[in-house]
């Protein structure tokens, strides 16, 4: 890295190191994603649950932590996900009006549409994030979006945008 | 104040009593009517039968000009403005209709500039001085404030006034002396078109409006659109005669009342040159000299 | 050091046929803080149950993760399961290995490891959980109804027939409402004085119920079991104890003012009562009527008042009683038909509101029950009724339906047709909606049986020709413009919101709707109750009803009370924000994301160590930080995310326990 | 009001006029402290001043270098019910007004002196103008007890969200995400977390900063570039609808990290989105991320 008129810029290396992150060709067709969701319990979480009596298969590459309201999803897990290594999150709560708690998808409306918006700024490709909302009843739209976000995620291989991938171990992980 | 005035098709024909008294009013009250550099028709009733899109691209040619002259478009015609009003309106609020009209138009338009309806530039920037100018007020006559179906809707854009109740030519009425009646047929529909094309249904709603305006006790009526004024005036006789009863209903634009309020020659205002005769109503008023003296175009 | 026991259910082989059930419990033995894992046939069955109780009991497990079918489904069983083993319910955490796993997977080995996951996020989760109470608040056992029309009455009478008190709060001189100025009741024609009155009395005589007349709302502190509700008593004028009732003042009243119960139709006394059945049967005087209050000079009540119970000095009272519940029943207004200017703009002293009519053909209204036209006293031959005034139109008024405008315009062309001879009734209508018991069959019989003439479609114009209203409309299903040459005209208006709802319900901390309706809690599931608990809906104040529907849904939220009422105390949800007061900057930001206002700040003072920056040293300081309702909170989290230091935190759900989940991975 | 500005007719004199009025205000007791500018040690510079004695305020100063933010000062004497005379920029005053609404500074302990600004210079060029000037549409205080007019303002974009901030950002806009992750990237290494940016923040006004805190961690302790995109990222999310572009956090980065950019981005996001007036440009607003409209826009069907 050089200093050039008071501006970082990028040397060639560096360039290098992230430019070339990993790409379709290095991993197999069958690689699963992992994607982190985060479910409102009272719609989205109902959701999946009626996904499964219901028996409609999707992919196994989700994982769901349970939040009362999506009004409780701080975007820091958001980031912390992508941190850690899940190649895609979905944070998925009650129809904007349908809230359990009256107004807090509606306040996760307006925080998330500025996070996927900040988010797309510093280079995250928005097929890796999605906010959406599904209901107690929607069972098959719960499918729909599990299996169209592993569809979307699978060719862009896994994420390293964010990622902590550093020695922790030596420097930065006290308090870990 | 300066305006860009958008005659119109009409204002040069059917409606010339309009624009003539308009012109003749308009620098006594110091409203500067510029007409509209190389304007086209704004398509009125028939382009926006045909193409909605066209429709607007029409009028937005002659407001893009006003506005690249600086200057609202003032209106005299009630179809004209209902039309450059729907224009502004949907440029204003779909920026995809803009991008569309810009494109169309080969020219930008933005609407900074309000579109406003002659009759309302007369009541906000000249009422005062109306006051000052009025020699001859015209006490005693009673007149029905027609305003059609345009002037004041639909209350989305056209929000000069209330759609249900418009108080605008009354005001003007009661400005140059004379006593408005309240009546229930302000709005009712004058037929437009129809009355040429489906006499039977046309000439039913003219003449609920006339019979109406009788009731009321009105001497006159007072409009401010060349189309309305069309129907009211030119086949009021025929109505007349075939109810067996004149109607006598001299219709006047309200811009004929200012200026003979403010002592111009009726000849001036086109008063001659209606179909009933306007001229005697006035004369018999004393508010001018008697009928034999200005009676030289009479009836068209 | 934290024990956790996993316990992996096959439940049958809804789980086991694709999630290798024995892997999962061996894999679970390697993970960091898992003391002991087990699986097992049907974990929530008796024999499941007991082997978690002993398992706990023997390898002194401190936290369960079970892993089985979706939380929704067995958490409270598997709570109280480890709860009877000692451990507070709370440090139990679910692994959804079925509905989000077994069932939606085919592939056993890639199921098996999700499964896996699963039970790695729950034993993380766990790992972090700590114990949690419910808190108890007692409930206070007194239930306020505000509003006294027919629903506040009817909730009234159902709480106190319990036994609970119930305070019934009314801001006119009289309960009543309403239905009290209604002359006749649709389907069945009886009269509204007949089956109201009586329950008037019910109430006024009930042992349990107070009646707080003449008084309004000022303020509402507090949550359920718990609000202190601060009543202001407006100055009567009239000692209600001295006060035999006589009416003797009234009728001696020289000042005469426009009576608002007779619809302005006919005038009233400024020391007066509404109406001759009032209840409570006491007057009052209106002091903006009283040539007293006006000139200084009158008194004549007063001394010709026998039991002397007039005094002028009467000042405006406020009281703060403690309630456990309240039931709002403020009722609805209507839609003022003036703003229609194809009506008239209220210009024709004929064209009148149904309500207006109501008075006309009423017994004890001003014309004596006679159906006479406001304008001259003649009696109407022609009426015609228009429907849907001010509803179902988006321009004027509102875009719903006030439900029973279809009812009672039959009812009053059944009237006019019953009561006037000759006559002729014409109904303009957009739809006829008669959905309740009896009620189609009511309309066909004002078409069949009293020949009302329906029009179907709008009126456009209202007008006057040689003294007569002109309607001029739109037969649709003809497709003809009609005209009637009317002699009355009677305007279906629209019921809407109280005018001052909106006020009321911040007031009261609870939601309305865009038209000002307060919010059920749920539309279908929830529909007596708000968003704040204790506080329950009854009547048109939540939207648009009619009389059996208002009753009934008063009932409802009578049952509610009494529900919360028959309680000592309450335990609430130990789910709840909790503040960190140390880290707490006082900014306030959770405060409007709540939607239970259940965030408040609190002013602390602290010593400071050292000295205020340039100022003196050792000085107080005094800070705002925020303080939870924990009786209010439910818990949905939305002020964690708004506070950005993390003061905030949710039990049960804390940032760290959601870390850790995505740690975990 | 009226009385209370002060027209002067250039900016020679308003150093003048800060003296006289911060001279006033101590001697009567109106105020126990004036935070102010002076001259500092280095040509070209001018440091904080703060004042506490009548006979001081002659070493006030105001010049095209008083570049610091001087309102976070007021937030060490939170609670003390002591009051403040504080001067401030146009664009400083938003940030006095952000502390009013965050109920860190309560309005009547401040006796607020508004200076109508007339530019700054660059810190570190001290030849040309400053960046920030160019973004600026407050160069006359939003909020104030008395206002120093100066007749020669300086606005760079004249309303909110102008052409000059869209230039800026366009610069990575116009870049693949790819590209742009490289950049962010190569900036967040960069970063050493020594946390100035936050603290000379106007409204990172937590009592304790949730990076501080070691349960939950949300960052580790070690430099990590990972964990410095957080920071950042999560910076930005915290001052999303509050941030008034003062420029302070790109100004005190000793390693000139565009930190403004994403400040930038969400103000513009938030300004299309929710057509909402930037923030604290009057009292009485409530902050973007604490409200919401049902009619707010919907990506998320």
């Amino acid at each position: 890295m050089t200093m050039d008129n008071g501006q970082w810029t990028m040397d060639n290396e560096m360039q290098r190191q992230q430019g070339t992150s990993v790409r379709l060709d290095s991993v197999g067709k069958d690689w699963d994603p992992k994607i982190l969701v985060f479910a409102c319990q009272y719609c989205t979480y109902a959701g999946a649950d009626l996904a499964g009596l219901s028996r409609l298969q999707y992919p196994t590459t989700t994982r769901v932590i349970r939040v009362p309201c999506s009004g409780r999803t701080n975007p820091q897990f958001v980031i912390r996900a992508f941190q850690k290594g899940f190649d895609g999150v979905l944070v998925a709560g009650c129809h904007p009006g349908d809230c359990h708690f009256s107004t807090g998808n509606y306040f996760t409306r307006r925080r998330y549409l500025l996070m996927t918006r900040l988010m797309e700024f510093v280079g995250m490709d928005p097929r890796r994030f999605r906010v959406c909302w599904i209901s107690g009843s929607e069972g098959p739209k719960f499918q729909q979006v599990v299996t169209e976000l592993t569809d979307a995620i699978r060719p862009l291989g896994p994420n390293h945008k964010l990622r902590d991938t550093e020695l922790s171990s030596l420097v930065g992980g006290i308090g870990r | 104040m300066r305006y860009a005035y958008y005659p119109g098709c009409s204002l040069n024909s059917s409606g010339l009593e309009y624009n003539m008294s308009a012109q003749a009013i308009a620098p006594l009250l110091g409203i500067d009517l510029f007409e509209l550099p190389e304007w086209n028709c704004c398509g009125a009733s028939s382009a926006h039968l045909q193409d909605h899109t066209l429709a607007l691209a029409l009028p937005a040619r002659n407001l893009a000009i006003g506005e690249d002259l600086g200057l609202s478009l003032a209106i005299p015609c009630a179809a004209c403005l209902s039309r450059c009003k729907a224009t502004e309106h949907a440029v204003r609020s779909s920026e995809e209709t803009h991008t569309l009209i810009e494109s169309l138009i080969d020219r930008p338009y933005t609407a900074a500039y309000p579109v406003k309806s002659l009759l309302e530039v007369f009541i906000e920037s000249s009422m005062d001085l109306l006051q000052d100018k009025i020699t001859k007020p015209l006490t005693g006559l009673k007149a029905a404030a027609y305003y059609g179906c345009l002037q004041a809707r639909p209350t989305d854009y056209m929000d000069m006034d209330d759609p249900e109740y418009p108080q605008t030519i009354d005001i003007i009425i009661e400005a140059v002396g004379a006593e408005p009646v309240d009546w229930a047929h302000k709005t009712e529909c004058c037929g437009n078109g129809h009355p040429t094309a489906y006499p039977k249904i046309g000439s039913r709603l003219v003449n609920r409006i006339l019979k109406q305006a009788e009731i009321s006790g009105a001497e006159c009526i007072v409009c401010a659109c060349p189309m309305c004024f069309f129907n009211l005036d030119m086949r009021q006789k025929a109505l007349g005669q075939k109810r067996g009863r004149p109607f006598n209903l001299p219709v006047y634009y309200y811009t004929q009342l200012m200026g003979i309020a403010m002592g111009l020659p009726p000849q001036k205002l086109g008063i001659d040159k209606h179909s009933v005769n306007a001229l005697d109503l006035l004369s018999q008023k004393r508010y001018i000299p008697t009928a034999g003296s200005a009676a030289e175009g009479g009836p068209a | 050091m934290k024990k956790v026991g996993v316990f992996v259910c096959h439940c049958g082989t809804n789980i086991a046929q694709t999630v290798n059930c024995e892997q999962l419990a061996e894999a679970a033995k390697t993970l960091p803080g898992v003391a002991y894992s087990t699986e097992y046939k049907y974990m929530c069955s008796d024999p499941g149950q007991t082997m978690i109780k002993k398992a706990i009991e023997e390898h002194n497990l401190d936290r369960v993760v079970v892993a089985a079918c979706s939380p929704r489904m067995h958490e409270a069983t598997f709570r109280k399961c480890v709860n009877g083993a000692g451990l507070n319910p709370y440090l139990l955490e679910i692994a959804n290995i079925r509905e989000q796993c077994s069932w939606v997977h085919s592939d056993k080995t890639k199921a098996t490891a999700k499964a896996e996951d699963l039970i790695r996020m729950a034993v993380a989760k766990a790992l972090k959980n700590e114990k949690l109470t419910p808190s108890v608040i007692p409930i206070h056992k007194r239930a306020l109804v505000i509003g006294g029309g027919i629903a506040g009455i009817q909730a009234a009478l159902d709480i106190a027939d319990t036994g609970y008190q119930v305070d019934l709060v009314e801001r006119e001189p009289s309960i009543g409402g309403k239905m009290a100025q209604i002359d006749k009741t649709f389907p069945t024609m009886d009269c509204s004085a007949c089956i109201l009155t009586p329950k008037m009395v019910d109430a006024a005589q009930h042992p349990n119920i107070t009646i707080i007349a003449y008084s309004e709302v000022e303020k509402v502190e507090g949550y359920v079991g718990n609000f202190d509700v601060t009543i202001r008593r407006k100055a009567t004028c009239v000692d209600p104890v001295k006060c035999t009732g006589c009416g003797l003042c009234s009728q001696k009243c020289p000042s005469k003012t426009d009576s608002e119960f007779e619809c302005n139709m006919s005038q009233r006394p400024a020391i007066y009562s509404p109406f001759p059945q009032a209840i409570p049967n006491k007057p009052v005087i209106d002091q903006e009527a009283c040539r007293y209050f006006k000139t200084g000079k009158c008194k004549i009540c007063q001394k010709i008042c026998a039991s002397d119970a007039v005094n002028f000095e009467d000042q405006d009272e406020l009281v703060t009683i403690r309630y456990g519940a309240i039931v709002v029943a403020t009722g609805y207004s209507l839609y003022d038909y003036n703003q229609y200017g194809e009506y008239g703009y209220g210009q024709y002293p004929d064209v009148i509101s149904g309500l207006d009519f109501e008075r006309l053909v009423n017994a004890s209204g001003p014309t004596m029950g006679k159906i006479k036209r406001p304008s001259d006293g003649q009696e109407p031959k022609t009426v015609v009724f228009i429907k849907c005034v001010g509803s179902r139109d988006a321009n004027r008024g509102h875009d719903y339906c006030s439900r029973a405008c279809c009812m009672y315009t039959a009812k009053h062309a059944t009237m006019v047709r019953d009561k006037i001879k000759d006559s002729q009734a014409v109904v303009f209508y957009m739809d006829i909606r008669t959905p309740g018991k009896n009620y189609e069959e009511f309309y066909l019989r004002a078409v069949e049986e009293y020949g009302v003439t329906y029009v179907r479609g709008r009126v456009s114009r209202i007008y006057m020709e040689s003294g007569n209203l002109i309607v001029q409309g739109e037969d649709t299903i003809l497709g003809t413009q009609i005209l009637v040459v009317a002699d009355m005209v009677v305007l279906a208006t629209a019921m809407e919101a109280q005018p001052d709802a909106a006020e009321f319900a911040r007031k009261i901390g609870i939601t309305f709707d865009q038209n000002n309706f307060f919010n059920e809690a749920h539309p279908k599931l929830r529909p007596v109750e708000t968003f704040s608990a204790g506080i329950y809906l009854a009547g048109a104040c939540q939207g648009p009803k009619d009389i059996p529907d208002s009753v009934a849904q008063a009932g409802a939220a009578a049952a509610k009370v009494v529900a919360l009422l028959s309680k000592d105390e309450m335990a609430t949800e130990p789910i709840v924000a909790e503040v960190n007061t140390n880290h707490c900057s006082g900014c306030g930001f959770c405060v409007p994301v709540c939607p239970y206002k259940a965030i408040s700040l609190k002013t602390l003072t602290e010593r400071v160590h050292g000295s205020v920056a340039w100022g003196p040293a050792g000085k107080e300081i005094t800070r705002q930080v925020a303080e939870v309702n924990k009786g209010l909170c439910q818990g949905c989290g939305a002020c964690t995310v708004n506070c950005r230091s993390g003061a905030l935190d949710l039990l049960g759900f804390t940032n760290e326990q959601i870390l850790a989940e995505v740690d975990s991975l | 009001m009226n009385e209370n500005v002060i027209q002067v007719s250039g900016k020679s004199e308003i150093s003048q006029i800060m003296r006289e009025i911060a001279r006033d205000l101590l001697q009567q007791k109106t105020v126990s402290l004036v935070i102010g500018w002076e001259k500092g040690i280095l040509p070209n510079k001018s440091a904080p001043a703060f004042i506490t004695q009548s006979h001081d305020t002659d070493k006030l100063v105001f010049d095209e270098y008083c570049y610091h933010n001087l309102t976070k000062y007021l937030l060490q004497r939170k609670g003390s019910g002591l009051k403040t005379a504080i001067f401030v920029k146009g664009c400083d005053s938003r940030s006095l007004v952000g502390l009013v609404q965050d109920n860190q500074v309560p309005r009547e302990d401040i006796c607020i002196i508004g200076i109508s600004c007339p530019g700054l210079m660059e810190e570190r060029n001290t030849v040309i103008p400053a960046k920030k000037c160019e973004t600026c549409y407050t160069s006359i205080p939003v909020e104030y007890d008395f206002l120093i007019d100066c007749p020669d303002t300086k606005t760079g974009d004249d309303e909110p969200g102008g052409s000059f901030a869209h230039r800026e950002l366009s610069k990575v806009e116009n870049m693949t995400l790819d590209q742009r992750d490289t950049y962010w990237q190569t900036m967040f290494q960069g970063c050493i977390r020594c946390y100035a940016c936050r603290n000379v923040c106007p409204v990172c006004s937590c009592k304790e900063c949730c990076f501080d805190l070691t349960s939950p961690d949300w960052v580790g302790k070690g430099n990590n570039t990972s964990d410095n995109s957080f920071y950042h990222l999560v910076r930005a999310m915290h001052v999303a609808g509050r941030c008034v572009s003062c420029g302070e956090c790109e100004r005190v980065c000793p390693i000139n990290l565009p930190v403004m950019l994403l400040n930038s981005k969400l103000s513009l996001s938030i300004e299309e989105l929710f057509d909402e007036p930037p923030a604290s440009m009057n009292l009485d607003d409530t902050a973007t991320l604490s409200q919401f409209k049902p009619e707010d826009p919907e990506e998320f069907m």
